[in-house]
């Protein structure tokens, strides 16, 4: 795109400016898209457990229009800091969680190479990236100088810190099994028939899904983890003294989370962008069809990921009204003596599936995709050589 | 030279990681709590590993220079891991600090006075 | 020709995050606000890495300051916690005397720093060899091989870090020109072992020293109790 | 395996098991049990398994070499083919140059017979010792020796220190028996002498016992002194300790045989030198077959020819002259002169001295003559003692040495042992008739056997000798326990006192008597009798051979042989009678008198049981002690030594000649006659007392005072030796306190003054400049104590002033050079 604005001879800082901000436009309105369609979800889907119709009235039948109007009702609100507040914290606090949120999606691809920066370190940095979210409630929890918030605070840090260990594991699993933290080849590999997906690559993998979910649902604090906002004990947990924007951006920070979390799954477990049935190359909509076509396939895969996505807000949200809350120790509990030994005992296992044999659980010859452990380098090799489709050869070479 | 157009090089890197380390160590030096000193300890810690990484980079190299290649961001990957090694040790003992002392304050701790 | 380098650019922009908030870490006096400043400063610092394409090591200084920092942060709130915000103040001199220090210790640092002309930056015909650092990382078609061996070195940093931990070098592999030669490159496995003992080792004493204690009847005791679980109990 | 593998192994495992149990009571005696009972299982338990391994080392022998008889000798006599020993070493110890020090065995008939008798004696004595010990068991009240205020001495029981040492005592005597050379026989020698001094003392309080080891050991110094001298004069000149041959790796690594000391002395076959048939001017070397006889060895000659030697190297060792030729040349010419030289009589001298020396040992070991005096008052110690020690083995190790050296001896030195024997014997005897003390009278028994043995192999009687070293083990060691049953029994040793103890005690009794049978040599002329019938008879033979080879003075040895065994069975029925028959003397010692328990009788009727079948053959296979011993005759010695170079008509005729009809039975009759003559002098001064004894010391008192002072020798002995001694020690100590000791006291004076000064000095200026240091150093100290101020941040502020130092010095002074760019 900035080569584009620079053929029509815009001295290429502006260009480059430009294009940088209609990218971060693109990523922000996707970000904030999916926190608005996730309190649209919520609000129905709760309203359907409890029996209830939910919003209905705002924005035609289904109440679509719902999320913006309570936005705008924010906003409107007064802007109250408490007396006994660290003001300038106070302030930042939402905003880093957001930002943090909002970082993560520049590392989310949504299509084959549809991303905003493809890192090779991408899982890493996701899962780095988002644990600065939790960074923005301890201080929001802190800064607000009561106690409710500070427990609050104090709970998300305990949960947060002690789930990210399952968490990295089960991603660690796929990484092993890819060979590569690049998100887009991790997506790529997973490319073909529903099978290939990882979760059903061997029974581990599977269990280790299961894991991911929990310790996704509780580092993004939802229910039944959402011991840093529990209403019915602290008042409203970290959030208790904010209100209007402030309170927006948290809140559009979590839902984006669950989204983010949720994708993170989908391209780990579920195929990413690759359906259950490959459409797509079927029609051979694929990069080496010609741009157009790629285009399209890409287009097809993104609806696709973002559909996954959302069936796991679904899930999310339908386990929040459906599970109790747990107590602290309990949380912890099943963070460090359930999560933490059975996903590490799932890598042992997945190590050794993958060693003997590496074919998967089906073990068909997949497509060019083979991820080919146990010689990482090797594996590297075909992957990197995979994500370029073919532009730009790289020097791998593998030990041997 | 105007920085906007001249690629970085070695130097700049190592400027800024010359301000982190001095700042770590003022820090380390005027902080009477004990995790300000902490805190001091990460900022030269992180001055460092900059040094390292920027030397084992190839960006900011004249190309055909060879420098330390992949060793700087090794180490620099040594010195994070044995940064929080050290930032856990560090903490355990303020707890313990805090427990003897009723206090954080390094000043407190002056039982070693000659 | 003047281009705006936009990787000079966002070098310029991190590090002034870096340095202006590692100032600020010095300066502000609470605790807290302390422990913000730090994380901003090495969140730039992580992007500074990622300039200097090690983006493994961005991620993972983000994701293990980030950690630490916060656990500190904790812990200040938890130490400090005599009325929400206690600051404790330095004297004046002692300032001086640290800031001299610090002066002159930056100033040697500096021409050090500078003292080395081929440090201070490629030369001009290679700056293709520098990708933007802005959101197109792949590496456009037609550069010169040396820059795709660069991009080689850089791009799949993490591997080559994962391969040098498991004692196998694949850079220098990859400017080893003789076979015979390669068989003697040091990777770095066995200091991947010792730290990994000494991580575990380290756990484990900050455990014990952590542990929980009994505070004495009087908490300006020097001393106190020991560890009622300790197997001698003490008079209660 | 072979035998010659296996016999040395069971043996040395037989030998070193009582050092085991030694080492075992030495670290943990007292512990075993209460008092330490157990140690005595432990040291017999060690001793009764050596003997089981010993007969089966025997065992293992008979199966190869069974000892047929063989018709050798015109007159159709028959006797057994010697055997070649197994000789060999384990260890090499050291090595100086041509010294080699090993630990080595050399093993015949002989060392397994005397494996078997000593393990056997020894476990009897063992278990004998059981009972005899027991009051060690608790604490001892010794009314011996007294303390200072009268009182008797109270002291704990010693029991497993006597086992201890009597386990060291097997183990050096095995080892003594199983040496491969003389160094070790030597060491073990000293060893056994150790053993002896520490039982002879082992009731130390009392002044007697401790004189009395004190003096054994002494006396045994005389001896071990001559036996240096010979073990010197051998090794000097053949340059080897080792009996039989032995094979070491010489420089170029392989392994080269070379010949012991017995085959240096008797070579199977020797270089002659003579004038060629063909021209008078060449001499020839033959090698002519020697038939294993006396003579000198080369390294004598060679060591006695040092002039003719050096002559020989002058004359070739001219100037521009190629020394190696002329060394070719005198090696040759050195050759082709020693068979002249030999026959010159070079180096004879040597021999005899050797065996002198040796033989000196010898009659130190085994109390001969000059030196029997430490024997008798050796019975000091715990009767056990005196039965093991100074009856059955170790006295007898110095027969059993001069029949190991017999092939070295020279037939005048077999003459001078023949002589000392002799002398030994009668006086002994004579001294045995009127002492008192039972242990006494079987003391000078033992000294006059030991005698009888050293004349027989004196006069060529090998087989006679040790036969009699055997069959006397037996019953001398069963005496001795029975006499130790009787002085348990009645708590003194005075035979006066006793009298009509048989009713008390029969087991001792009977024994007791078969031992005076055995030891007086009952039994059927030409037909049967006890061991020392035998053994005797041989004795006798030998010696009347000798008169008859030898006419003239040769008959002597004959006929006072014949008197010491009239004596022998005199005193020794004596000695039964007063103790067992007639009526009580003394009815306080009657009163208290008992049979002993089972384990002190027990061994006595194995003892008995021996005493009287020991030189038995088994009637088919004529096996036994004398075809066995047959086996183990050195070579080249069956046909007796004759022809000395000094005494030419001296012959030691060849032993299976005095087996012939005539002269055995000769011997035989007139052997018995005697015993028998005093057997009836006996029975009629003690058991029927018809005679009386007082008179008939009145009629010979000039004789009987004599023998009751024991020839005086003890006061001779003072009188020569001790009282110079004393004499120049007192003048020594004299010099020492006027003298020395004045020097001594004024140099310490001068000393003392001297460290005065010293002290002053060290006072006045090493210590103040100490002090002044410390004083420093302590201000320094203080002036520094500022800095520490425990403030860490402080020291973060010195680190980073530190740091910017360290910058400015390496830019000022450091360059590229100094890191090696």
């Amino acid at each position: 795109m900035a080569e584009l604005l620079i053929s029509i001879s815009i001295p290429d800082w502006l260009a480059h400016t430009i294009a940088a901000l209609v990218q971060c436009g693109l990523l922000l309105a996707i970000a904030l898209c999916s926190a608005a369609v996730g309190i649209w979800l919520e609000r129905k889907v709760s309203a359907r457990i409890q029996d209830r119709l939910g919003p209905t009235r705002v924005g035609g039948k289904f109440g679509w229009l719902q999320p913006p109007a309570d936005g705008l009702k924010l906003i409107c609100k007064e802007d109250i800091i408490p007396a006994a507040a660290d003001h300038i914290l106070f302030r930042i606090a939402p905003y880093v969680c957001f930002c943090a949120t909002f970082c993560v999606f520049l590392a989310l691809p949504f299509a084959n190479g549809w991303v905003a920066v493809e890192l090779n370190a991408g899982a890493f940095f996701l899962l780095a990236v988002a644990g600065l979210e939790i960074f923005g409630v301890i201080l929001g929890g802190y800064a607000s100088g009561s106690k409710w918030s500070l427990y609050g605070a104090m709970r998300e840090a305990a949960q947060v810190v002690s789930y990210e260990i399952p968490l990295g594991l089960c991603v660690v699993v796929v990484v092993i099994l890819t060979g590569t933290m690049n998100l887009v080849e991790i997506g790529n590999q997973q490319a073909g028939w529903f099978f290939n997906w990882h979760i059903f690559h061997d029974p581990f993998t599977f269990v280790v899904f299961w894991v991911y979910v929990t310790c996704a649902v509780a580092s993004s604090n939802r229910a039944p983890f959402d011991l840093p906002e529990a209403e019915s004990e602290l008042v409203a947990g970290f959030l208790t003294e904010y209100s209007g924007f402030r309170w927006v951006f948290f809140f559009m920070g979590e839902y984006a989370s669950m989204f983010v979390v949720s994708g993170l799954g989908a391209l780990l477990f579920l195929g990413g962008w690759n359906g259950p049935i490959p459409i797509a190359s079927l029609l051979g909509l694929t990069p080496d069809g010609g741009d157009v076509f790629g285009w399209i396939g890409n287009l097809l895969g993104m609806c696709n990921f973002i559909a996954k996505a959302f069936a796991g807000m679904t899930f999310m949200i339908w386990l929040r009204w459906t599970l109790p809350r747990l107590r602290i120790d309990q949380v912890i509990t099943t963070c460090l003596k359930y999560c933490v030994p059975i996903v590490s005992a799932m890598l042992a296992g997945v190590m050794l599936w993958s060693f003997f044999l590496p074919g998967g659980l089906i073990l068909h010859v997949r497509s060019r995709y083979v991820a080919q452990p146990p010689s990482a380098v090797q594996s590297r090799a075909e992957s990197s050589i995979t994500a370029e489709g073919g532009c730009a050869t790289r020097n791998t070479m593998d030990i041997r | 030279m105007n920085i906007f157009t001249e690629p970085v090089g070695l130097s700049h890197f190592l400027v800024v990681g010359a301000v982190l380390f001095v700042c770590g160590i003022i820090c380390m030096a005027t902080k009477r709590n004990v995790l300000g000193v902490l805190m001091g300890i990460e900022l030269v810690l992180n001055g460092a590993n900059l040094n390292f990484v920027a030397f084992g980079s190839s960006v900011l190299r004249p190309p055909g220079t060879d420098g330390i290649g992949m060793d700087g961001q090794m180490i620099a990957l040594f010195v994070i891991v044995l940064a929080a090694a050290e930032a856990a040790v560090a903490l355990a003992i303020a707890l313990s600090y805090y427990h003897a002392h009723a206090t954080v304050d390094v000043d407190r701790g002056v039982e070693l006075r000659g | 020709m003047d281009a705006i380098n936009w990787h000079s650019c966002f070098f310029l922009l991190f590090a002034a995050i870096a340095c202006g908030f590692a100032v600020a870490v010095v300066v502000v006096g609470d605790i807290v606000r302390m422990a913000c400043c730090l994380v901003v400063s090495l969140a730039a610092v992580a992007g500074l890495f990622f300039l200097a394409e090690a983006e493994f090591l961005g991620a993972a200084q983000l994701m293990v300051y980030v950690g630490g920092t916060m656990v500190l942060l904790i812990f200040g709130v938890m130490l400090t916690a005599r009325g929400p915000f206690v600051s404790m103040k330095t004297g004046g001199g002692q300032w001086v005397l640290a800031i001299v220090i610090g002066v002159a210790l930056f100033a040697v640092l500096l021409q050090a720093a500078t003292s080395t002309s081929a440090w201070n930056g490629p030369k001009a015909n290679d700056q293709a060899a520098v990708p933007a650092a802005n959101n197109s990382p792949l590496p456009q078609a037609g550069e010169g091989p040396g820059v795709r061996a660069v991009e080689g070195d850089s791009q799949d940093a993490a591997g080559q870090l994962g391969l040098g931990l498991l004692g196998v070098r694949e850079d220098r592999l990859r400017r080893q020109d003789k076979p015979v030669l390669l068989g003697g490159m040091s990777g770095y496995l066995l200091v991947f072992e010792i730290i990994s003992v000494h991580l575990v080792v380290v756990l484990v004493g900050a455990a014990y020293l952590a542990r929980a204690r009994r505070r004495g009847r009087n908490p300006e005791s020097r001393s106190p109790l020991p560890d009622p679980r300790s197997p001698k109990p003490e008079s209660p | 395996m072979d035998i010659n593998s296996i016999i040395p192994l069971l043996l040395a495992l037989a030998w070193l098991l009582p050092l085991g149990s030694f080492a075992l009571i030495l670290l943990f005696g007292p512990r075993m049990g209460r008092a330490g009972r157990y140690s005595a299982y432990l040291a017999t338990g060690a001793i009764v398994v050596s003997c089981v391994l010993s007969f089966a080392a025997l065992g293992f022998w008979l199966t190869e070499h069974f000892p047929h008889a063989v018709a050798h000798g015109a007159h159709g006599h028959e006797s057994v083919a010697a055997v070649q020993p197994i000789s060999g070493e384990w260890y090499t110890l050291a090595e100086f140059g041509r010294l080699r020090l090993t630990i080595g065995y050399y093993i015949d008939a002989l060392t397994l017979a005397m494996f078997c008798m000593v393990t056997l004696v020894g476990s009897c004595i063992h278990v004998y010792s059981f009972g005899y010990m027991r009051e060690e068991l608790s604490d001892v009240t010794d009314p011996l020796a007294p303390l200072a205020n009268g009182q008797p001495l109270r002291r704990p029981g010693r029991y497993c220190r006597f086992f201890q040492y009597f386990s060291l005592f097997c183990f050096s005597m095995l080892g003594l028996v199983i040496a491969g050379n003389v160094a070790m026989v030597f060491v073990f020698w000293e060893l056994v002498g150790i053993c002896s001094y520490l039982l002879i003392g082992f009731y130390h309080e009392r002044r007697s016992a401790s004189n009395a080891g004190n003096k054994a050991f002494i006396v045994n110094r005389v001896g071990d002194f001559g036996m240096i001298i010979g073990m010197m004069a051998i090794w000097s000149t053949l340059g080897t300790f080792s009996f039989g041959d032995y094979s070491i790796r010489n420089s170029d690594g392989k392994m080269q045989t070379r010949p012991g000391i017995f085959s240096q002395v008797r070579p199977a076959r020797i270089e002659v030198c003579e004038t060629d048939k063909q021209d008078a001017s060449h001499r020839v070397i033959f090698t002519v077959e020697n038939d294993h006889q006396l003579c000198v060895p080369d390294g004598m000659v060679q060591s006695s020819a040092q002039n003719e030697i050096r002559k020989i190297d002058e004359y070739y060792h001219m100037p521009n002259d190629d020394p190696r030729w002329a060394q070719l040349n005198v090696l040759v010419t050195t050759t082709m002169a020693v068979p002249d030289w030999r026959a010159q009589g070079y180096g004879y001298w040597l021999l005899v001295v050797a065996g002198l020396g040796i033989f000196c040992g010898c009659v130190g070991k085994s109390a001969q003559f000059p030196l029997h005096v430490w024997l008798p008052d050796a019975m000091e110690g715990p009767t056990p003692v005196s039965a093991l020690i100074h009856a059955a083995t170790m006295v007898a190790a110095g027969v059993y040495l001069v029949g190991r050296f017999f092939p070295v001896f020279t037939p005048e030195v077999l003459l001078v042992i023949a002589v000392v024997g002799c002398i030994t014997l009668f006086l002994a005897a004579t001294i045995a008739i009127t002492a008192t003390d039972i242990k006494r009278v079987l003391a000078y028994s033992t000294v006059s056997q030991l005698g009888f043995m050293m004349l027989a192999l004196g006069l060529g009687g090998w087989l006679a000798g040790m036969l009699h070293l055997f069959t006397h083990a037996c019953f001398k060691s069963l005496l001795f326990l029975c006499s130790g049953s009787v002085i348990h029994a009645c708590g003194t040793n005075e035979m006066p006192e006793m009298g009509g103890l048989r009713r008390k005690m029969p087991i001792t009794a009977i024994t007791m008597l078969i031992g005076c049978l055995a030891i007086a040599g009952a039994g059927i002329p030409t037909l049967i009798g006890l061991s020392g019938f035998h053994s005797k008879d041989y004795i006798m033979a030998q010696g009347l051979l000798f008169g008859t080879a030898n006419p003239g003075f040769g008959s002597i040895f004959f006929y006072v042989a014949l008197i010491g065994a009239g004596m022998t069975s005199f005193y020794m029925f004596r000695m039964w009678y007063m103790t067992f028959a007639g009526s009580p003397r003394d009815e306080h010692v009657y009163g208290h008198a008992h049979e002993s328990p089972l384990s002190m009788t027990g061994p006595l009727m194995v003892l008995a049981i021996l005493a009287v079948v020991a030189a038995w053959n088994l009637p088919i296979y004529k096996l036994g002690l004398e075809p066995l011993l047959e086996q183990a005759r050195p070579v080249g010695t069956a046909e007796g030594v004759a022809g000395g170079m000094l005494l030419p008509n001296v012959t030691m005729p060849a032993e299976h000649l005095a087996h012939e009809h005539s002269n055995a039975v000769k011997a035989e009759w007139s052997a018995f006659a005697v015993a028998l003559l005093g057997f009836l002098l006996a029975t009629a001064f003690y058991g029927l007392r018809k005679l009386d004894p007082a008179d008939a010391r009145r009629t010979f008192s000039p004789l009987y005072k004599l023998f009751l002072h024991k020839w005086w020798f003890d006061e001779l002995y003072a009188l020569l030796l001790i009282r110079p001694v004393l004499w120049i020690s007192a003048l020594v100590e004299a010099i020492d306190k006027r003298v020395i000791d004045w020097l001594a006291d004024n140099s310490a004076r001068s000393v003392a003054a001297i460290a005065r000064l010293d002290d002053w000095i060290d006072r006045i200026f090493v210590d103040n400049t100490v002090n002044l240091l410390a004083r420093w150093t302590y201000a320094t100290g203080v002036s520094l104590r500022r800095i520490q101020t425990g403030n860490i941040r402080q020291y973060v502020m010195w680190l980073g002033a530190g740091l910017v130092g360290l910058f400015v010095l390496m830019s000022l002074y450091w360059n590229y050079a100094m890191a090696g760019g």
